[in-house]
C-alpha cells in the first residue's frame, strides 16, 4: 500500500521481515522490507528495532537496497529472542537512520576489525568501499571464540578468493583460521605494508580498546574509527542522554556510534565504563 | 543591556535552562550543555533507590509535530549514586538545579536530606511526571499533598525549592496555591502533557508502557496559556519558570511575555548539535532585545499582561 | 468488507464525521460536507439565542505543529433560526448530529426541547468548548452539572445524547462516569486544549479573547490517550466517538483501536479541498481494510487494548 | 533583524507601516514592510490584518512588491478607524495570501468595475494587465457617490493619459466625470466594441449583481469575475465556515472570494443574503 515516508526519524514504521537466514550460531540475518522510499543509510549507522510488546533497541545496518534493510542479529536476551521467534511476514517498527557514520578516507590502505554484531557495519563498510571502487587495500580481520561464531564467513572468505578483500580470520579455539586474536594479523599487516593506513573497529569495547592501544603504536595508522555500540540506548537520536560518555558528555547516538583517534583520546569511559539503564555506572 | 534573570534569589546569566530529563542523565552532558552557554541546568530527576524505568520504547519523536513522546518514567541511579555527579558539578561552577522526587514525604525528604549539605542551586519537585504509577503526578494533581510535601521539604533546606507542575488538571491555579502556601521559591510549568501512540500495523500502543508525555512544540501553546494563567493569579506571590514546547528565540519571549522569569528547554535540545541552538537562540535573544530596546529581561516579564 | 460503523444505534455509512464547530455554521457546507462522502455531520454548537461569539482574531493556524487555535466562543444563531437550516440537512437526508450548549440545565433544555420534535440522528452536547465564560467546559468540568443536565435532557428527546468531553480535567473517566450514569448514548472525546499564543512583537495575546482551545494534528496524542483510557474503563458500557487531530487516514485507525467506534475531523478539513481530503482518506482506509483483512470496522474497535 | 517566514498562513506576523497616504474621503493606503521574503499575491487575494487587541479582518491587496504590501483601506469602524490612528513605524499582523485570485484570460477586452474599496484588488489587476503587456484593451469603470468618494483618482486618471487604460468615471453627483452609474459607459464600450470581454468586478454587491444582470445580456461577455468581499469573515483559510453562501457551501474565504459566472450563477445568495458574525442570514 502507498505510504508515503515523510519522516523516518519519527514513530517506529512498519517493515515486513521478508527473509530470514542463518548466519552462524545465536546470529540471523533479518531482511526488512520498508513500506515505501526512505533516504539511504551509511555504514556505521543504526535503526532502533521494535519488536511489538517487547523491547525496542539499537542494531546496526548490515545492508540496505531496493527498501530491503538487512540485519545481523545475535541472539542475547528477551528481546533479540522475540526476534528470533518472529516469522517471515511479520512485521516490526524501524526509526533511523540514527548515528554518526565511519568517513573512510582515500588513498589509504582499509583495515576492517570486528567481532560478534560488530561485524554488521563492517559488511556494509566493505561494500561501501567495494563500490567505491577506488583500488585502495581492503583487508578484514575478524575474530570468535569458535568457528560456529564468525559472522560472514562465506560472505568474506568468497570476496577474499575472488581478490576483493584480504580476509584474516581467527578464532580463540583454533577450529577456523589462525589460533588467537585478530589483532596479530592486523600488527602483521601494518609491519609489513608501510602505505597509510585507516583501521575501522567494532566489536566488544575491550577488544576495541586493546586494537587503539596497538593501532597507536604505528606511525602508518593514519586514523582510528570505532564503533561504541556496547551502550544502552533508549531515544537513539539525543534526546535521553542515557547513552552519554564521560567526560565529554558525548551521545554514542548522535555524536557517534563511530568516533575517530582524536575523539576516542578524550572518551576516559572508552572500554572502562559503560552506563547501566538506570544512568549508573559500571565497569565494563 | 543584559540577558541576565533572576528567579527569586538564583541569579541566572541568561534565561534559558536546561529541562529536566532531557541531556540530564551524566554530570558530563550536563556540564557539556552548561558550557554551551545555558543559564543552568536541571539534572535527570532523581529518587530514593536506582530504577530502571520503563520498558522501552520509551521516547520516540513525533516530527509531523514537532513534537516528542516519552515513557522513560524516572529511570535514575538513586540519589547515592547520582550524588558524585552533582558533585562534579559543583564543582566546576554548574548552576545546578537538582530535580528530585519520591513517592511520598518521607522519599521525598530522603533525596533532599541526602544532598541538602551540598550548595545545590534549587531543588526542583517533580510533581508532574505523567509516566508512574506512584509518583509524580499522582502526587501533584492533589493540593492537599502538594501542600504537604512542600511544607516539609522547606525545613531541611537552605537551598530554593521550586516545583513542577502538571497540566494535567481541571484547575492548575488550586494546585500553584498549595505549592506557594506550602512554602516554594518558584513554580515550573509545565511538564508533559498525558498522551499515547498506537501503531495501527501491529495494533498496539507503541511505548512499552503503553502511555506516555507529549513534549516539544505541541504543547507549546498549552504551557503558554498556563504561564499567563500562573502570573495572573501569582504574579506578584512566585516568580514563574516557563516550560513546554520551546523550539525558537521568539518562544522564549513569548514564555517571558507570559509571565516566566525565566524558561526551559527540553525536547528541541534532542539535535545533533544543542551547542548551535544555544548560541543561536541566545544570539537573537540578544538581537531582539537591542532592536526593541529592551534593557532587562525583568523589565518584560509578564508583559503581555495589560 | 464494510465501512460502516455503529454508534449506539446509529447506522453511519462510514467512521467519519465532521467535528462541531468546523465547516458547521450553514446548511450549505454541512451539506456540502456530507456529499462529498463523510458518513454524519456535527452542527456548530447552538444555543438559546444568537450570539456573535468572542471578538476577532478568533481561529488561525499554528503551521509549525500542523494545528490551529480558536477561541469563537460559540457564536451561532439561536437554535429557532437555526432550525430552519437543520430541517434542509433532515429534508435532504443528510445524516446530522446537533450540536448544543447552554449554560444551565434550563438552557440546555429550551435549546433541546425546540429541537426534538425533528429527527435528529443525534444530540451531541458541548460540555467542552474552552472559550466562554458560562457554558461548556465550565459545566463539563463538574461531574455532578454534567451528570444532571445529561439527566434532564434524556428524558426530553428521543434522539440518542452524545456528550462530548473536555480534556482539561484531572480525570475525564469521573465525568465520564457521570455522564453514562445521566443516560448518554455516546461519548465524544476531546474538544480542544486550553492554549494561548502572544505576539511577541506588539505583546499582546493574539486572539481576541487571548485564551483559546488548541486543535490539529498537536492533540492527537492527547485524544488517543483519553479515547483509550475511557475504552479501558467504559467499553462494554457505552460507545465512543474519537476526535483530535486527526489529518491523515492512518490516525483514523489508531483512534479505533483505541477504542472508537467512529470519529469526528475538524480541523484537518479547513483546507481548500474538503472533498479530497475525505475521498483520500476514505480510500486509504479501504485499502488499508483490504490490506490487513479487515472485514469489519466492528472487528478492531479497541483493538489496542490486549 | 532576521525572521525567516516558514509560513505566512500561519499567526499573523508583525509588518511595520511604513507610510500613510491620504487616498480621499475616509480612506487611506497603508505600506507595510513584510519581515522577510514572502511568497507573492495575485490579485483579488486578501490578507487578514490584525490590530492588536482591536480586531482582525479581511483586507484585499492593493499591491507588493519589496516585500512592502499595499493596503487601500476605508474607514468603517471601530477596526478600521483603529488602523487610521495608528503612526508610522507601528506594526500590525498579517496572515495570508487568502483565496482565489481573479483569473485574466488571454485576448479579450479587460472590463474592470469597481466602487469603494472594491478598487484595490482592481488596482492590483490592472498592474498585473499591463505588466503580461499584451496589448488586450483595459477599460476602468469607477463610481461613487460623490469626487471624494472616488479612489485611485490620480492613479487610474495618470494610465488614462499614457494610454495604458480606459478609464470611465462617474459620480452620482456629478462632482466627477459623467453623473450617473458606471454600468453606463460599461454597456457603452460593450455594445461599441465586439470583441470578446471579460468583466471583472468589486465592489457592494447589491451593484455586482446589477452588473451581473446586464453583464448576462452580452454575448460578447466570455466570463464575470466578481469578488464577494463583502462577508464576515473569522480564520480566513477555509476552516470556520463563517462565509460560506448558499447552497453551494462554498466559502468566500478559500473557494471565493472571486467567483467566475458560471459559480455565479449558482449563488442564490449573491447579491441577496449575507451572514452575519452569528451566522444568522440576513438581506442584503
Ligand atoms: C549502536 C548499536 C548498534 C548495535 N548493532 C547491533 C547489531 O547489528 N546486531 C546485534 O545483534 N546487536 C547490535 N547491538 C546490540 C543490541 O542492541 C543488543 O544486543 C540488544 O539490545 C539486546 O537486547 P535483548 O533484549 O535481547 O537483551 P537484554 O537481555 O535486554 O540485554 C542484553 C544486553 O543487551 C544490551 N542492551 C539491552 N537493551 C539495550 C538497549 N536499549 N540499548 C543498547 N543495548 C541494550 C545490554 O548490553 C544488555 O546487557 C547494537 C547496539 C548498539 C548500541
Ligand atoms: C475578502 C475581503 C476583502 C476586503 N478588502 C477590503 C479592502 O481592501 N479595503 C477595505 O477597506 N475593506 C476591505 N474589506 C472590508 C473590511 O474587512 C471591513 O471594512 C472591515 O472589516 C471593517 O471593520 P471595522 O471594525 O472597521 O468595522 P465594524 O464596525 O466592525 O463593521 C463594519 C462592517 O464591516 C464588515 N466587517 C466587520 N468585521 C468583518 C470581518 N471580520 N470580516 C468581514 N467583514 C467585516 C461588516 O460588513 C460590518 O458590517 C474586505 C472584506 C473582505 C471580506
Ligand atoms: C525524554 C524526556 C524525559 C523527561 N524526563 C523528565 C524528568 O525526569 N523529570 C521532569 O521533571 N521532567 C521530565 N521531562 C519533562 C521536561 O522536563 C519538560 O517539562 C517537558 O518535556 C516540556 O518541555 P519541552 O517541550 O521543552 O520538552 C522529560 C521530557 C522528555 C522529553
Ligand atoms: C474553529 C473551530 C471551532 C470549533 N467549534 C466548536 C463548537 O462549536 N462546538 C464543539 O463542540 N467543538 C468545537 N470545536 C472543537 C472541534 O469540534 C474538535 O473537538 C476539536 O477541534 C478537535 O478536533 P480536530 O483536531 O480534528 O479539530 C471547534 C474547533 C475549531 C477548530
Ligand atoms: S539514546 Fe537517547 S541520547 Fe542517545
Ligand atoms: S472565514 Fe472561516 S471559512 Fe471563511
Amino acid at each position: 500500500m502507498s505510504r508515503k515516508i515523510t519522516s523516518f526519524d519519527s514513530q517506529p514504521i512498519m517493515g515486513k521481515i521478508i527473509r530470514i537466514e542463518d548466519e552462524c550460531e545465536d546470529t540471523k540475518n533479518f531482511f526488512v522490507e520498508m513500506p515505501e522510499k526512505i533516504e539511504g543509510v551509511k555504514a556505521g549507522q543504526f535503526v532502533m528495532l521494535w519488536i511489538p510488546v517487547v523491547d525496542e533497541y539499537p542494531i546496526g545496518v548490515a545492508g540496505f537496497k531496493d527498501e530491503i534493510l538487512e540485519l545481523g542479529i545475535a541472539k542475547m536476551g528477551v528481546g533479540t529472542e522475540a526476534l528470533f521467534n518472529k516469522q517471515i511476514g511479520e512485521r516490526v517498527g524501524i526509526r533511523g537512520f540514527y548515528g554518526k557514520p565511519f568517513k573512510p578516507l582515500e588513498n589509504v590502505n582499509h583495515l576492517l576489525l570486528g567481532g560478534g554484531f560488530g561485524m554488521t557495519p563492517l559488511k556494509l563498510l566493505i561494500n561501501t568501499l567495494k563500490s567505491r571502487n577506488r583500488g585502495d587495500k581492503i583487508h578484514v580481520f575478524e575474530g570468535a571464540r569458535t568457528k560456529n561464531k564468525l559472522m560472514y564467513l562465506d560472505f568474506l572468505q568468497n570476496l577474499h578468493d575472488k581478490g576483493e578483500i584480504k580476509f584474516h580470520v581467527c578464532t580463540d579455539d583454533g577450529s577456523w583460521g589462525y589460533k588467537g586474536f585478530p589483532t596479530v594479523a592486523l600488527e602483521e599487516v601494518l609491519q609489513e605494508d608501510s602505505q597509510q593506513s585507516v583501521i575501522y573497529v567494532a566489536g566488544p569495547e575491550r577488544m576495541m580498546k586493546v586494537v587503539f592501544e596497538i593501532g597507536k603504536k604505528y606511525q602508518n595508522v593514519k586514523d582510528m574509527q570505532m564503533s561504541l555500540a556496547d551502550r544502552y540506548m533508549r531515544c537513539g537520536f539525543g534526546l535521553c542522554s542515557a547513552c552519554t560518555v564521560d567526560p565529554t558528555g558525548w551521545r554514542i547516538c548522535v555524536d557517534g556510534p563511530v568516533f575517530n583517534k582524536e575523539q576516542l583520546e578524550q572518551i576516559t569511559d572508552f572500554g572502562e565504563y559503560i552506563r547501566l539503564a538506570t544512568g549508573e555506572k559500571k565497569r565494563i | 543591556m543584559s540577558l541576565g534573570t533572576i528567579v527569586g534569589n538564583i541569579k541566572l546569566r541568561n534565561p534559558l535552562i536546561l529541562a529536566s530529563g532531557v541531556l540530564g542523565s551524566s554530570y558530563s552532558v550536563l556540564q557539556r550543555i552548561y558550557e554551551a552557554g545555558i543559564g543552568a541546568v536541571v539534572t535527570k530527576s532523581v529518587g530514593p533507590v536506582s530504577r530502571e524505568g520503563n520498558p522501552n520504547p520509551s521516547v520516540f519523536a513525533l516530527k509531523d509535530i514537532n513534537g516528542a513522546i516519552n515513557s522513560i518514567g524516572l529511570a535514575n541511579p538513586g540519589y547515592k549514586h547520582f550524588r558524585e555527579e552533582i558533585k562534579i558539578l559543583l564543582e566546576n561552577n554548574v548552576k545546578t538545579i537538582v530535580s528530585i522526587f519520591g513517592g511520598d514525604v518521607e522519599e521525598f525528604s530522603e533525596v533532599l536530606v541526602g544532598l541538602s549539605d551540598l550548595p545545590i542551586t534549587a531543588f526542583e519537585l517533580n510533581l508532574s511526571c505523567p509516566n508512574t504509577e506512584k509518583e509524580g503526578m499522582v502526587l501533584g494533581t492533589d493540593p492537599q499533598i502538594v501542600r504537604r510535601i512542600v511544607e516539609n521539604l522547606r525545613k531541611k533546606t537552605k537551598s530554593p525549592i521550586w516545583v513542577k507542575l502538571t497540566p494535567n488538571v481541571t484547575d492548575i491555579l488550586e494546585i500553584a496555591d498549595a505549592a506557594i502556601k506550602g512554602g516554594c521559591d518558584a513554580l515550573v510549568a509545565i511538564n508533559t502533557l498525558k498522551a499515547m501512540v498506537i501503531d495501527i500495523y501491529s495494533r498496539y500502543p507503541i511505548l512499552g508502557f503503553k502511555r506516555g508525555g507529549l513534549s516539544g512544540a505541541p504543547i507549546k501553546p498549552v504551557g503558554i496559556r498556563n504561564i499567563f494563567d500562573l502570573y495572573e493569579q501569582f504574579g506578584d506571590k512566585i516568580p514563574l519558570v516557563g516550560v513546554g514546547g520551546i523550539a525558537k528565540w521568539e518562544d522564549v519571549f513569548e514564555y517571558i511575555l507570559a509571565g516566566a522569569s525565566a524558561v526551559q528547554i527540553g525536547t528541541a535540545l534532542g539535535v545533533a548539535h544543542p551547542e548551535n541552538k544555544i548560541r543561536h537562540i541566545k544570539n537573537n535573544i540578544q538581537k531582539f532585545m537591542k532592536n526593541e530596546g529592551i534593557e532587562n529581561i525583568a523589565n518584560i516579564i509578564g508583559g503581555a499582561h495589560r
